[in-house]
């Protein structure tokens, strides 16, 4: 089943294009220190003037080892190890872990204790795509989103901060539900910051939506078909920007996100501008499942009854969740000791990041820039 | 020495710039007066930037050396001085050195032909247009060569982009200017100038500024004008020569310390040498507003308080600020500073109220009030505006402003013999 | 304006030129050769300034320093640095070199003792002030027929080198 | 389809289910048949992961795990495979290109190496560096000193 649409037939790399007035292509290194990848990604760039023949990245520089860590750590002592990973949507990390322990423990996190994950991780979503939105707006040269976008996303920090004393890596659930009920005031200050967001998002679409220089920018830069989509494994508002429609929080329902409503915002081209406008949509989708959650909150314990020392039976368990990045998968095997036997994260920004090469080729360098930081990686999460 | 007196006393009653007057005595002081004074503007430049920036982004920008950061500019230009001068192993010494002073002796000769005044310009040439835009033409060599001679992928990849960018906007740019230069020929002897002080002399002939002129071909003459100076200053959103977030820092990425900050001097005198150009050419150079419709003695005295009312006002911002100063001891110094500042921007004020100085000052002032809007666009522009890409800024280059420029030259044309048909039948 | 010291300007600027040219033409480096060029139009334009031309000398910097060298130098980069480098000198045809240079060396000396009934002996009347306006006059009046088969041939020109670099219009 | 793929290769495979999740554990002979059919029949077409997992006491050292995903069917499968050490496998690029980076990343940690893959090299770690950290017989305060001293000129990067 080759799929017509699909751009994969270009992918030889062993024939570039013919290079003009027969000036030698030019190899440049971009990164690992460079201000637009997003950390310490290294893009090896082949050039033919300003046009990228071809580009090969080179990760690992902040390679931690943390599969191996979860090997020699306990299921508890392992789950703030995978704040770390996607460090600006940590909260998302750890529903993911803890979610899969439960699935090897066979237990359920009460009611009380979904709603409050959904809406911390709801939140998280929101500051990361802020977090995305203003680098990739300083990135294709328009510095003022960036400050508001912080502005805003400080609001959301205060909660966390509020909640676990931690702003970024919050470690804010545990295996079983919660360790910490939620503190007097919490509904109020996130239906504050809810009727405080709504009218940011359309500030900061004001300022990008139907700016002329970012749509020349972003309107058919970086453009990947569905079939590309799948076919490399992307997921995430990218796979969704190229219009299928397909978000594991309706596909394969987790935590308790069956329960809220919400739409799946898909784009039409695949090319950077779809991806802004669905990222946008899916702040204010955000916003609507928060506030479904907040108003809905139950009452009730916050833990399930999860032993002390947590030794799960024999086998294993891959489960995935929907980060603001695209699926992140946990594939965890247990031998019924304390600690698990593996642990593998299947994380989105590493498997996005290989689609870089084919959503650059025939671009030009600036476009490599737009590219990158449209695929929203986050390069502790790629080498993780 | 009496003669040497009379030298220097001669030329104050000449209504001639010091240049056209052959008085080098006058010539040098002027060029000392314009050189003192651009260095002041570059650096009020560099803190107005980044505080107005700061602003538009909703933080405080510096705030910490000098009351609300007035010192900063001084403070950053005592660590450029003290830094380790850098020249990267590979490169070609000579032209690395070379390419710094050409374009910081390129941005600051456009000046001899900028005219203040009437009489406050080094020199008039009667090309003077032509030299300005020749002139600044050449600070691109010094680009590319600092590109070229670092020996480094970004730089050279920037001064490709800023070479390619500034030659063909230099076109889009010469179109309009010529426009302009056609409405200065409309009178009755039917000849033009390309003196600088000859045009700004035709806007008063003709009582009206040429952006109004043939509305609204003036008008599409200067935005075309307006966009070519920005992508010929490198600057935002045209700043591709020195995308950060591509390469690096674009064709200075390789210079640091001194020779980086000449880099800097230049981008803002050039920065203000083509606002000068567009507000001698549409605006009416050092005329105060509605010179022919508002004139008389009366309306002459009232204008001619403008600039003592303005440092007067900067003076009230600095006290008010000064009374809003936290009251905490360690911030004692900084509040006398402020109030300090404040004295010293009140006293210029009122030196400026003396009939005599204002008198000479005036032409000055107006000048640098359009300039210095000017640069407060600028300063916009960056904070609004994403970057364009290479190819769409060639694109409306060539596709865009240089059809329109030529339009606009085509019509000017038309319209003034037309015009020239009904005045002299 | 009174002239100054002519004959120390006029030597010192064709000198320049001359060590300009002469730089031009032993550099290895090409992008040293463009520097040298430039300098040497740039002495050129000074000359033509004591001629009382500033028209044509704000012309040469506009076109020739700023616009053509600026192309040349893009020329020569976008071409690989680093083999032109190490690229010997390829061009060692003495003889052409030889012929040329006598052939000029005799237009000049021909010029010199000749040419005195061809060219005016005194200086030419225009006035600086009204320089530009002469020229235009010239141009677009005498001249206009050349002028404008000069442009005829710039636009072929360019033409040519569109089809050349595009392979498909 | 289980029954289907049963039919098919009879002994070969074995479907089970553990905690509500489908898997199979295949024979490392089937394997290039088995991810063909899952691609092209069974509309198994986004490939979610490949991993590996190191049991040193066993004789087949290895199990490596694929994870699929069925837009269509909004399923997902998981493939099993034991190997030996020093076993390769045919490389997935060619059914599912993004199976590229993950089976570089499966060499890179394992050492498992698989046949036809465009680029097998490292991707994680450098190039040149010696051990595959995620063998269970690699301890965790390991490295490779003698790269980290030629390389990054310092003793030990720990």
């Amino acid at each position: 089943m080759t799929d017509p649409n699909s751009s994969l037939s270009h992918l030889d790399l062993e024939t570039p294009e013919k290079p003009f007035l027969d000036a030698n292509e030019l190899v440049i290194n971009m990164g690992p220190q460079h201000p637009a990848t997003h950390g310490v990604l290294r893009v090896i760039l082949r050039l033919d003037g300003e046009k990228v023949l071809g580009l090969e990245c080179v990760i690992g520089y902040l390679h931690r080892g943390v599969e191996k860590i979860g090997e020699h750590r306990t299921y508890t002592m392992f789950n703030p190890y995978v704040d770390r990973m996607d460090y600006v949507a940590a909260v998302s990390n750890g529903l993911g872990y803890c979610e899969t322990v439960e699935k090897l423990l066979n237990v359920e996190a009460p009611p009380r204790a979904q709603h409050v994950r959904v809406i911390l991780t709801e939140l998280n979503r929101i500051a990361s795509h802020q977090l995305w939105l203003g680098t990739h707006a300083l990135d294709i040269g328009a510095i003022t989103p960036l400050f508001y976008t912080f502005r805003d996303r400080e609001e959301i920090l205060k909660i966390y901060e509020k909640y676990c004393g931690a702003r970024l890596t919050t470690h804010a659930f545990r295996i079983g539900g919660l360790q910490y009920e939620t503190y007097t005031g919490f509904e109020k200050e996130v239906k504050n910051f809810l009727t405080f967001f709504r009218p940011k998002i359309d500030e900061y679409e004001e300022l990008l939506t139907t700016n002329r220089i970012w749509v020349e920018r972003t309107k058919n830069v970086g453009i990947i078909s569905a079939a590309d989509c799948i076919a490399f494994g992307v997921t995430g508002p990218v796979l969704r920007a190229s219009g299928v429609k397909w978000d594991l929080r309706k596909a394969q329902p987790y935590a308790n996100y069956k329960n809220f409503e919400f739409d799946i915002p898909i784009g039409e081209n695949g090319d950077t501008y779809d991806r802004y406008l669905v990222r946008m949509a899916e702040m204010r989708q955000s916003v609507r499942i928060i506030e479904q959650a907040v108003n809905a909150l139950p009452e009730g314990p916050i833990m399930a009854k999860v032993p002390k020392v947590m030794k799960p039976p024999a086998g294993e368990v891959y489960h995935s969740i929907e980060a603001p990045k695209g699926e992140l998968g946990y594939f965890i095997v247990s031998d019924g000791s304390t600690q698990p036997y593996r642990v593998r994260v299947r994380p989105p920004s590493f498997v996005n990041l290989q689609a870089l090469d084919v959503m650059c080729r025939g671009q030009l360098v600036a476009d490599v820039i737009a590219v990158i930081g449209t695929l929203d990686i986050v390069l502790g999460e790629v080498d993780r | 020495m009496r003669e040497i007196i009379e030298y220097i006393s001669s030329y104050l009653t000449s209504d001639q710039t010091p240049g056209a007057a052959g008085n080098m005595f006058w010539a040098l002081v002027y060029i000392m007066l314009v050189f003192l004074g651009l260095s002041v503007a570059v650096i009020a430049m560099n803190w107005l930037e980044r505080k107005i920036l700061a602003h538009m982004q909703v933080r405080l920008g510096p705030m910490r050396v000098g009351p609300h950061g007035l010192l900063q500019p001084i403070a950053d230009a005592i660590k450029l001085l003290l830094k380790e001068d850098i020249m990267p192993a590979e490169a070609d010494g000579f032209v690395f050195w070379m390419a710094p002073l050409i374009v910081v002796l390129a941005a600051f000769t456009v000046f001899v032909v900028v005219p203040f005044g009437p009489t406050h310009a080094i020199t008039d040439m009667n090309i003077g247009i032509l030299f300005m835009l020749g002139v600044s033409s050449l600070s691109v060599l010094g680009i590319v060569m600092a590109g070229w001679a670092s020996n480094s992928h970004y730089p050279l990849i920037g001064a490709l982009r800023s070479s390619a960018q500034m030659v063909s906007y230099e076109v889009a740019m010469g179109l309009a200017v010529v426009s302009a230069i056609l409405m200065t020929s409309l009178n009755a002897e039917g000849t033009g100038t390309l003196s600088m002080i000859g045009i700004v002399r035709a806007q008063q002939a003709q009582g009206e500024w040429f952006v109004f002129k043939f509305f609204p071909l003036g008008l599409i003459a200067f935005f075309i004008f307006a966009v070519a100076m920005v992508a010929e200053t490198n600057r935002a959103p045209f700043d591709l020569a020195e995308a950060e977030s591509e390469l690096t820092a674009g064709f200075h990425t390789e210079y640091s310390g001194f020779r980086w900050s000449l880099f800097f001097l230049a981008e803002y005198s050039a920065m203000i040498a083509v606002s000068s150009i567009a507000v001698t050419l549409w605006l009416g150079g050092w005329l105060r507003p509605f010179p022919n419709w508002l004139n008389g003695t009366p309306w002459d005295q009232i204008f001619s308080i403008f600039p003592g009312v303005t440092f007067l006002l900067f003076a009230a911002i600095c006290f008010f600020n000064t009374v809003r100063m936290p009251k905490h001891p360690l911030f004692r110094i900084q509040t006398i500073g402020l109030a300090g500042f404040g004295v010293v921007l009140g006293l210029i004020g009122l030196v400026l109220f003396v009939p005599a100085v204002s008198l000479r000052v005036q032409d000055v002032f107006w000048f640098s009030t359009k300039v210095a809007g000017f640069m407060y666009l600028y300063i916009w522009y960056r904070g609004t505006f994403p970057r364009y890409r290479f190819d769409q800024l060639m694109q409306m280059g060539w596709k865009v402003l240089l059809p329109m420029g030529l339009g606009v030259l085509i019509l000017t044309a038309g319209v003034a013999l037309l015009q020239e048909n009904i005045w002299h039948p | 304006m009174a002239p100054v010291a002519t004959p120390f300007f006029f030597y010192l600027f064709a000198a320049i030129m001359l060590m300009g040219g002469i730089a031009v033409i032993t550099r290895k480096n090409p992008v040293h050769s463009a520097l040298a060029l430039i300098v040497a139009l740039l002495a050129q334009a000074s000359l033509y300034l004591m001629l009382y031309a500033p028209f044509v000398a704000g012309v040469q910097i506009i076109l020739y320093a700023g616009g053509i060298m600026v192309l040349f130098l893009f020329v020569i980069m976008l071409v690989s640095i680093d083999r032109s480098i190490k690229e010997r000198q390829f061009n060692r045809q003495w003889v052409v070199g030889m012929i040329a240079a006598t052939a000029l060396g005799g237009l000049f000396v021909a010029v010199y003792t000749k040419g005195k009934d061809i060219f005016p002996e005194h200086a030419l009347s225009v006035a600086e002030g009204d320089n530009t306006q002469k020229i235009a006059t010239m141009l677009y009046g005498q001249y206009m027929f050349t002028f404008e088969i000069a442009s005829l041939l710039l636009l072929v020109a360019i033409i040519g080198a569109v089809v050349m670099a595009k392979k498909r219009i | 389809m289980v029954a289907k793929l049963k039919g098919n290769y009879g002994s070969g495979m074995e479907a089970l289910t553990y905690a509500g999740q489908n898997y199979m554990v295949v024979d490392r002979s089937l394997i290039p048949e088995i991810l063909q059919v899952l691609r092209n029949e069974e509309q198994f077409d986004y490939c979610v992961d490949i991993t590996a997992v190191h049991y040193p006491a066993r004789e087949k050292q290895f199990d490596v795990i694929w994870v699929l995903y069925s837009f269509a069917r909004n399923e997902r499968i998981r493939v099993k495979t034991q190997i030996v050490d020093g076993a390769t496998l045919p490389s997935s690029v060619p059914i599912w290109t993004g199976a590229n980076w993950l089976e570089r990343e499966v060499y890179d940690m394992f050492g498992i190496k698989f046949d036809g893959h465009p680029d097998m090299k490292r991707i994680l770690l450098p190039e040149g560096w010696k051990g595959h950290p995620l063998r269970k017989d690699y301890g965790i305060l390991q490295q490779d000193n003698e790269w980290v001293q030629i390389n990054l000129g310092i003793e030990s990067g720990q």
